[in-house]
């Protein structure tokens, strides 16, 4: 199953899209040599900028938004995209247990050593399965790669799409026990499949195919 | 006034002999191109006073401090060869008659009494700009030239690459 | 004697309450958000007393707190005397430039004359290059004293740069000195009474070549090698902190506050406002009396002059958001290949012309 | 006011300093600078007696001293680069050789 991606360029699709003429090696003209007339130029469109904006700060047009970027950041928040990588969560099943399995791939590959397990065996209907005894995520170590996520066999370990209040006073604060990590998997639905998509996982899901 | 600005003048240029490091000295010489500037402004020289700020403390000086950056000389003086120390001994004895020497003239000679009154505006930009335009013009175009000289041949001096 | 004394202190009390007092602690605060009403930004808002923004006024003062109460260190191995000095270096001279500035004529008020100027001296725009030419030292010993090689590197550049510029802004200058005849800041600035008598008018080029210049000397973008801090992290005050650092900080606003009044007292008419001579203002001040007029005068012909300065300061930040850093060459190519010969030839041009009049 | 004996006593001492300063020094670059202390050393003297003679010449005499000292300084700074180039010092007893 191959996943295709569609790109836009504000409204125009990339397979349509026309490259632009970029000037290598530019030899400038005499009017541009002069210099001044250039900085005049690029100062006119400061300026225009400040004016305009200037106006809109003093009367503010209504209804209109005014053209500027700044998000209020505490108050107003951007709506985070799926593909966002934020905090790395465990996830849990609707039973309330966690779906890893203690397999140690992530633990392997984690480019920063922050993740460490201890695995167990436990009953679950009449089969036994592996779980992790203890599963400890060190925050301060973590660079937020993702590799946990791409190489688990399970989707038990996801990129959730936190990103506030990871940063502590205390080291021993930022050392992730397996409790605080464990989201329920009903919020984690979308980034999941997402992960499904972009790394061909949903083929080999063996939990889904027992 | 004049006795402070001269003293400080006169410690600074000591400091500036006997300090090791160049840029210690190289400060302490524009402290007293400051003291100069002071002492030129109390003679009533403002245009020259100010030249000499421009000049020596902002122009030569920099220049000076940017040299001694540029080649950044860590070395100390090493010390002193024996016969060496002899000779220095002696040049500095021969100065020092000398300077007695300067004392005993300037002490001696009949110096001028201070003329009564200025000159119109004596020291100031256009009595010092019409003597030098016509009495020493011939000087001054040979000053340019001079200059000229100087640039053409720090250019070529510190253009030349080691072979 | 009394009188005199007391005008004396006024006027420097005066000129140092606006530029420490106004322009030093604002200049921060348009800076920021200058640049971010530039780029569709909304700027520093957020600091605040019981909920009071004041569109950011305040975050100069919590600035200030917050450096003045850090640690004020110095590093290991630097020269401490010259890392100590080397800041006041630097401010000294941009303060002291504003002394032979002239922010207002002179009046006759209470039969006691009065020059708007601290120091009149003889020699006005020489002593500017003489201070600003020492402004260099501030920031050579800075970098050469830290200890750090981005520091050193800076230190080398500013001397360079400000070296090289000095001349060129020097050269510059002399075209406006022969058309009006005079180093007298006052006198310069009492010869613009008309418009058309403006030094902007009478040399174009002149006033293009000395604001270049004098943003260069004072090492602000696009001429900010000194300090840039892409290449060489902060330049020659890498290693400051604390009081040093914003005595730094201070200079930079406090020359760019300078070099506005050096210009509008050069070029753009000191204190004279345009098409409306200061007997017309008279007779329209006369319903005060005639000590109040003049009073009155006065204090139009300052608030012109600080009109035209924040104007230029307006214009100089507008230039500092705007330009791209020159590269090192390039800033020594334009120095000493551009702007130098067009002196030289903007020189040449006036004295040709003053001299087929 | 300070008679004129106390300027040229003053300027001596400069001017003797320098000279000390040329013969016992060994870098050469702190030599410059004792020369261009001795040059200054002059320029007061002519200050001076321009002041008390009521003449305007010792002003053109120091102008044209500062002329020289920075043509001096220039020529004398590249020279010593060059040679720092060339033997990556600027103590002058080890530069006793007249080419190279």
């Amino acid at each position: 199953m191959s996943y295709e991606l569609n790109y836009t360029v504000g409204s125009i699709p990339l397979d349509k899209l026309k490259p632009k003429k970029v000037r290598k090696n530019i030899e400038l003209t005499l009017w541009e040599r002069l210099y001044i007339p250039e900085i005049a130029r690029g100062m006119i469109v400061t300026t225009r900028h400040f004016i305009v904006n200037m106006v809109g700060f003093i009367f503010p047009p209504e209804g209109k938004k005014r053209k500027i970027f700044t998000v209020y950041y505490p108050e107003e928040k951007l709506t985070i995209h799926v593909a966002y990588r934020g905090r790395p969560v465990l996830v849990q099943r609707e039973d309330g247990k966690e779906k890893c399995i203690a397999c140690g791939l992530c633990e392997r590959i984690c480019p920063a050593f922050a993740i460490s397990i201890i695995g167990g065996e436990r009953q679950r209907g009449n089969d036994m399965e592996r779980y992790p005894v203890s599963y400890t995520l060190d925050m301060s170590r973590c660079v937020y790669c993702g590799l946990c996520e791409e190489v688990c066999p399970y989707e038990a370990i996801v990129m959730s799409n936190e990103y506030e209040g990871l940063a502590e006073y205390d080291r021993e604060n930022m050392i992730y026990p397996k409790e605080k990590l464990l989201v329920p998997v009903a919020k984690l639905q979308k980034r999941i499949e997402y992960v499904r998509k972009i790394y061909g996982k949903s083929n080999y899901d063996l939990r889904n195919m027992i | 006034m004049f006795y402070i600005i001269g003293g400080v003048a006169v410690l600074s240029a000591l400091i500036m002999v006997t300090n090791k490091k160049p840029v210690s000295a190289a400060m302490s010489l524009i402290v007293v191109m400051f003291c100069l500037a002071g002492i030129y402004v109390i003679l009533d020289a403002h245009l020259i006073a100010a030249l000499q700020i421009i000049v020596y403390a902002g122009a030569i000086m920099v220049l000076f401090l940017f040299v001694i950056m540029l080649l950044n000389i860590q070395e100390k003086e090493g010390r002193v060869a024996k016969h060496k120390i002899f000779f220095q001994f002696t040049w500095i004895l021969a100065t020092g008659y000398v300077f007695i020497n300067m004392v005993k003239l300037i002490g001696a000679g009949d110096l001028p009494a201070r003329m009564e009154g200025n000159i119109d505006g004596f020291g100031t930009t256009r009595v010092v700009a019409e003597i030098l335009f016509t009495d020493f013009l011939l000087p001054f175009e040979i000053a340019s030239i001079l200059l000229l000289a100087a640039i053409v041949g720090a250019v070529i001096l510190a253009k030349a690459k080691i072979e | 004697m009394f009188a005199e004394l007391i005008e004396a202190i006024a006027k420097i009390l005066f000129i140092f309450g606006v530029n420490m007092g106004f322009f030093a602690p604002i200049l921060g605060w348009v800076e920021r958000k200058q640049s971010a009403v530039m780029q569709d930004r909304i700027g520093a808002n957020r600091a605040d007393i019981l909920g009071f923004t004041l569109i950011g006024l305040l975050h100069p003062l919590t600035d200030t707190i917050k450096i003045l109460t850090k640690e004020d260190f110095i590093p290991a191995g630097a020269n401490k005397l010259f890392h100590t000095l080397a800041p006041f270096i630097s401010l000294t001279p941009a303060l002291i430039t504003f002394a032979v500035i002239p922010f207002g004529g002179q009046y006759e008020i209470f039969g006691h004359r009065v020059n708007l100027v601290i120091a009149d001296l003889d020699v006005g725009i020489l002593f500017i290059f003489a201070f600003a030419s020492l402004a260099t030292y501030g920031s050579v010993l800075a970098g050469w004293s830290s200890n750090n090689n981005w520091s050193f590197l800076g230190g080398l550049r500013a001397a360079a740069q400000m070296l090289s510029y000095e001349v060129a802004m020097g050269l510059s200058i002399i075209g406006i000195i022969m058309v009006y005849g005079s180093l007298k800041l006052t006198e310069i600035g009492a010869m613009q009474v008309d418009l058309f008598k403006w030094g902007i008018f009478l040399q174009p080029v002149g006033f293009i070549l000395f604001l270049t210049c004098a943003i260069a000397e004072n090492k602000r973008v696009p001429f900010d090698i000194p300090e840039a801090e892409t290449e060489i992290v902060a330049g020659y005050f890498t290693e400051y902190s604390s009081m040093k650092f914003i005595m730094f900080w201070m200079a930079e606003f406090l020359e760019v506050v300078t070099i506005s009044g050096i210009v509008t007292t050069l070029f753009l008419g000191a204190w004279h406002l345009p098409f409306v001579s200061g007997e017309k203002l008279l007779s329209l001040f006369g319903f005060a009396g005639p000590n109040l007029s003049i009073v009155l005068l006065m204090l139009t012909n300052i608030a012109t002059f600080f009109a035209k300065v924040i104007f230029f300061i307006w214009l100089q930040m507008t230039i500092r958001w705007t330009l791209p850093r020159f590269r090192y060459d390039q800033i020594m190519k334009l120095g000493w290949k551009i702007i130098l010969p067009l002196a030289l030839i903007n020189i040449f041009i006036t004295g040709l012309v003053m001299l087929l009049k | 006011m300070v008679p004129l004996n106390h300027y040229l006593i003053l300027s001596a001492v400069l001017f003797s300093i320098g000279a000390v300063g040329v013969f016992t020094r060994r870098n050469a670059l702190i030599i410059y600078m004792c020369i261009e202390l001795m040059l200054n050393a002059v320029n007061l003297t002519f200050i001076a007696f321009s002041k008390f003679l009521n003449n305007m010449d010792g002003h053109i005499f120091t102008f044209m001293v500062m002329t020289v000292a920075a043509a001096e300084a220039a020529v004398g700074l590249a020279i010593i680069i060059s040679m720092f180039r060339n033997k990556e010092t600027v103590n002058v007893d080890e530069i006793n050789l007249m080419k190279g």
